[in-house]
């Protein structure tokens, strides 16, 4: 019975958030919602991705990868959530997934070397309607992450097929979105007759699985972070000649978030190991924790905001950073409502 | 109980119909059309528009006649306010001028200053921002400390105000001051009329204004920072030293204004939720259902309790914390309204347009969260409607 | 414009009050607490509704009536919830309701000036499945409030027919159930070809839209007396030196609560006036009223026995007979779910 | 993270299982058994079936073997706490002298107590009840007042206790006193063992037990009322006057136990609630399907922050104000079931049985609500939580 990251993980941890603070802080975050323009990847960020390694964590050994868990992996997210980071190594990973878990020996081999490296940037297209015939797709993906920047897209097809495809490819069209949460880029992602490369692996539903738990992870990050931010502000910030932190609404307020919170973080590690263990309830923890983290980075991010007061809601504050970062991946890989509703198939119909 | 309107109120309805029909441009009522302006350009549209409603009439509605105003019943300011945002008319750009500037001058300001104010404040001569939040007094009002020292019949002003909504087009600001440190806080304040432009439009020496971008990336307040500011005594509301009243009285004006303007509003903005939630098949989804009639629910209840407030203002009797409590209501309201958008659109609830328009509720959603911040966050509210409403202990 | 209570109305409601307060105060709902046995319906209240003709307020005048409105009834509904009163008042009125809007002339004869007089007991039979064939009843509803007790159960039978059945005929079984809410009494009734006469009037929508507004009206009066008797206790219980009531996470959930019922109150004046007006929102303010004050009821009641603190859950304090009333009254005549979603058939089907 | 048991824990499971399986009555483990039996009989049945577990070495899981103990791990005590829920197996008629008292006399009792209380306890022998709240002692223990006045070498006691659980079937109670009047509060309180019965089970002259009815018609808590009720000062535990800090000993023996039997407790009665939606055919319901999954999620966290804590304690490590955390779980999300219960069963939920059996659902609805007051309120765990994890100032 041990329940908590090991040494290992937590160094990992370590080096994950001294990197970040240290090389990629938050004032470098705010640089890319000044210029919506720019591509939202920064270059020294990816380079370090590929340097330290962190996209090797679920890569097999014979691929150049470190063949550790989701869990490693989820410590990087949750990493990534707290530092509000941009860039796509999220969707890399989650793609990277599709190929480990779904590819051909051929697709591994000329795909999973080079993504443990960071030579190559990959995204995952789930969202919209995209129809696979002959070996070509048409349709429309929406809310791709990083599309335009990436080498190769997994597009999932109607029937839940998963296909390789090229982006500077004849038919395939990349329109960028400004979204609110601009520590991600989002992009429209038609296909017309595009040639795509099928993966033979009938794998989507784990691969949403494990997109789901980073993003959860991601989440508990965000919440973690936005509660102690607060915290701390609300101990120094002085109205009536007193600390706000020590006005008993707030205190209470805060109480419940940090339950919440801790649970949340409770929840996101348990559904990696549920899945590199195979335990079980994995499914249902999954559900568990994208709904138990969606719902509380949703909530803790806003008392960010309210219990700021003033300069809460102004562009210069962070709060906004982890408020729309949390709004935007609630809604990503199924938010609350969907998951509960997968538990209510499992519990109540017990499929 | 009777909700309808009398015959004069239904009269002045169908009067004021007309002439939006004729007034308002079809163009300024379409879905983002504001949202696509540049925003100078879009407040200098504005004034002006407005200035031409309140040549015909239709402004200063309960306003005695003496002050330009139409002398009109509190139904007439509820109908004009409900038809204002049924025909999607541009919302007033003097509003905190409009509010509480005005009704405090025509209770407790001089001859001079009723002239020289009113009437221009009603026809967008003068634009006014009130100051009265800074960095270290937000909740707790009191702990203001722009200083004001005397000199001669003059003050001299240092320091700073924040969160000051329509600092960038405001000619005058009305703000509360520290003419003298006493133990008491509440002591020592004084509410002065201050020039923030000269006549040809520069600012004023040693007044300096910079915009405070909101998380939206919008620029509705800004900061006002004064340097040895020379402001006239004469520019006293009310008496030195008693501001911290004239801002009370001031305050109550708000009391008198029901929530209908807000009730349908937010009303619309569910529509179009729900016209969204259409376009992307999801209106059977049962429990967007719920969430759209919970919202409905409570924006009915703020529209039952606005007539029952503006009955009681018909009927002469103080509101007292009334106005806490339909802050509350609305405010919290709209918040949960602009979780409903986002749980209805999904992911398309960060992207402006992405063949769905949803910038306005886009817009809504984010400043949803500033509105239970300013004028009195909820937790103000609810220690006012805890201590004042209810009797508790401090 | 006039929304509120006119001064008839108002005076309506002290007299109400005080009679209650006087003569049938809470102490006297406790016996019936404390004796399951007995039949729920005391003889002295019963008298005074009669005497008081608080029967007659929604009957004609040609029946002996006083010709009110729906908001007249509501005032006294209001009353009982705030007195927890017992008794067949309500069931009667509903009753009384389904013979005015659905009755031949001949049945509102013989039976409203015997309501409005006192001199008999009704009561609605709307839950269950109740089959009706030549005049026949068979089937079971449940929750049938004082059939007991009851001279005629007016009982809804499939396709939303009404039907006028004596209660001592053969073929009536009535089986009494020890609810929760001992100001009530249960019964389920069994219906095994029990003679019926039907009512002419397809009424059933109306009779239960005003039954919706009378327990609404009657939730609302139990949020107010439960508010206010927490307030007032809390405001004399010291701990740690000082009155609870003054510790800010109480008075700001207090504060929400009087906020809530305020909103309650409103709607359910609102509801009973649209009805009585015919005003084109009617049905919306319906369910409106019944959704809110069902919730506020239930928040409040809850609130009411956490607030008291220990004392709060025994039985020897009142506050659960406000949380079983508020509970029992929650789910009569359709819970707030089952009303939200007949306000998205209005509000977003348009129908 | 493994969250396998070793081979000696899991053997430990097989073999409480098999004694399970071999005692426990087959109809003890059907819905509504112990509802259905008068509450003093159903007291003895569960008296003596647990002394004879005990006997068989199924108790004091943790606690060492010196003591009458198994000496087992932390893993064995969940597991033991896991499957005793699982056989629907009855409670524990010692609770708080398991949980409470035991450990603290194992730490800080002297020999003589350790041999005369800790043993019988085990048996049942000895039926313990805890005297803390009082009318004026609720959250704001340290206001404690039941007077013990020093005569000789016993103490002269008048005062009442209230809220006290197990009082109608306890030999004894374990309690604080006033033993001297103090400007600290916390000091002047002592904690002192009192016979409450004499060996032939008559009260003892002087006390007086009044059973307090709760809510739900049961009697679970009573009133103690003492008058010149004589107790020898060799019954004080620990010293005079340190009955605070024996008291905060005491009751932090709680936060060792996770809050895995909750967990299993309450996932049953979820079951229960999915059971009887099917049994009126209401598992479709996609609204009531939300709520349902809602509490699986709040429990599904409080099962893995049971094993964390765990964890941490198998590790050595202070828990601190972790239990304060768990209690807000497990507490406000039994309440929510609660309300889900009545929500799924609609007027069902106010009759136990009319045709649908749902008295034990019921009962539980009604006991969720004293949960978050009882054992540290839900206000008072949250000013815990604020302040001793988030070091917000007071």
């Amino acid at each position: 019975m041990y329940f908590a990251l090991t040494d290992e993980q937590r160094a990992l941890q370590a080096t994950v958030r001294e990197f970040l603070a240290d090389r990629f802080p938050l004032t470098s975050v705010r640089a890319l919602y000044d210029d919506p323009d720019n591509d939202g990847d920064p270059s020294e960020l990816w380079k370090a991705v590929g340097e330290q390694g962190w996209l090797a964590v679920t890569i097999d050994e014979q691929y150049d990868g470190l063949g550790l868990g989701l869990l490693d992996a989820a410590v990087l997210a949750r990493c990534w959530g707290e530092g509000c980071a941009p860039g796509p190594f999220l969707p890399t990973l989650v793609a990277a997934e599709a190929i480990r878990l779904g590819g051909s020996p051929d697709q591994k081999k000329s795909w999973l070397p080079r993504i443990a490296a960071g030579e190559v940037k990959l995204t995952l297209a789930a969202t919209g309607r995209v129809n696979a015939s002959n070996d070509t797709l048409s349709g429309t993906a929406h809310f791709v992450e990083y599309a335009h920047v990436a080498d190769r897209i997994v597009v999932a097809a109607d029937g839940g097929t998963l296909w390789l495809v090229d982006p500077a490819a004849g038919g395939v069209t990349v329109t960028r979105q400004d979204a609110l949460d601009r520590s991600t880029r989002f992009a429209t992602v038609t296909f017309d007759k595009a040639a795509g490369e099928q993966l033979s692996g009938q794998v989507l539903p784990d691969v949403a699985d494990r997109a789901a738990v980073l993003y959860a992870n991601d989440l508990a990050g965000i919440a973690r972070i936005a509660l102690s931010r607060t915290v701390d502000y609300d101990k120094t910030r002085e109205q009536f000649g007193k600390p706000i932190g020590s006005f008993q609404a707030l205190k209470h307020a805060l109480a419940d978030l940090h339950v919440a919170t801790t649970m949340a973080e409770h929840s996101g590690w348990y559904a990696a190991h549920a899945l590199d263990a195979h335990l079980p309830d994995a499914a249902l923890s999954v559900s568990v924790a994208k709904a138990k983290c969606s719902d509380t980075a949703r909530d803790v991010t806003a008392a960010m905001i309210q219990f700021h007061g003033g300069i809460g809601y102004t562009w210069e504050h962070d709060a906004h950073l982890f408020f729309k970062r949390a709004k935007r991946e609630e809604y990503q890989y199924g938010d609350g409502t969907f998951h509960r509703e997968r538990i209510a198939r499992l519990a109540v119909d017990g499929r | 109980m009777d909700l309808t309107f009398s015959e004069a109120d239904e009269q002045f309805r169908a009067d004021f119909r007309s002439w939006l029909d004729a007034n308002l441009p079809e163009q300024w009522r379409e879905r983002g059309f504001w949202r696509r302006q540049d925003p100078d350009q879009a407040f200098e549209m504005r004034r002006t528009w407005e200035a031409d409603k309140a040549r015909a009439g239709f402004a200063g509605i309960q306003w005695p006649k003496e002050f330009g105003g139409r002398g009109g019943t509190p139904s007439m300011r509820a109908i004009y306010d409900e038809e204002m945002v049924r025909y999607r008319a541009p919302m007033t750009v003097n509003s905190l001028g409009l509010t509480f500037l005005a009704p405090t001058v025509m209770v407790i300001g001089t001859d001079e200053q009723k002239r020289d104010i009113i009437k221009p404040l009603l026809h967008n001569e003068v634009i006014w921002c009130q100051g009265f939040s800074e960095p270290n007094a937000g909740s707790d009002l009191a702990a203001l400390q722009l200083r004001a020292e005397s000199d001669g019949d003059h003050y001299v002003l240092n320091g700073q105000k924040i969160w000051t909504s329509n600092a960038l087009h405001a000619d005058k600001m009305f703000g509360l001051v520290r003419t003298s440190q006493e133990p008491k806080r509440h002591r020592g304040i004084t509410m002065l009329l201050i020039d923030l432009k000269n006549p040809d439009g520069s600012y004023v020496d040693g007044v300096e204004v910079r915009p405070l971008k909101q998380m939206s990336g919008a620029l509705d307040f800004g900061e006002v920072f004064f340097t040895d500011v020379r402001v006239p005594k004469a520019n006293i509301i009310g008496q030195e030293g008693a501001g911290w009243d004239v801002a009370m009285l001031l305050l109550s004006f708000e009391r008198g204004s029901s929530a209908l303007p807000q009730y349908a509003a937010f009303r619309r903005e569910v529509d179009d939720i729900i016209e969204l939630a259409g376009s992307l098949g999801r209106q059977d989804d049962p429990n967007l259902r719920q969430k759209v009639s919970k919202s409905i629910v409570e924006l009915e209840c703020l529209r039952y309790h606005s007539l029952h407030l503006l009955t009681q203002v018909e009927q002469g009797k103080e509101l007292g914390a009334a106005s806490s409590m339909t802050k509350l209501q609305w405010s919290e309201t709209h918040q949960d309204i602009g979780e409903l958008f986002a749980d209805v659109a999904g992911l398309y609830h960060q992207v402006p347009d992405d063949g769905v328009d949803v910038g306005d509720l886009q817009a809504s959603f984010l400043w949803s969260r500033s509105e239970t911040i300013w004028g009195g966050s909820s937790q103000v509210q609810r220690n006012i409607v805890a201590e004042l409403v209810l009797g508790l202990p401090r």
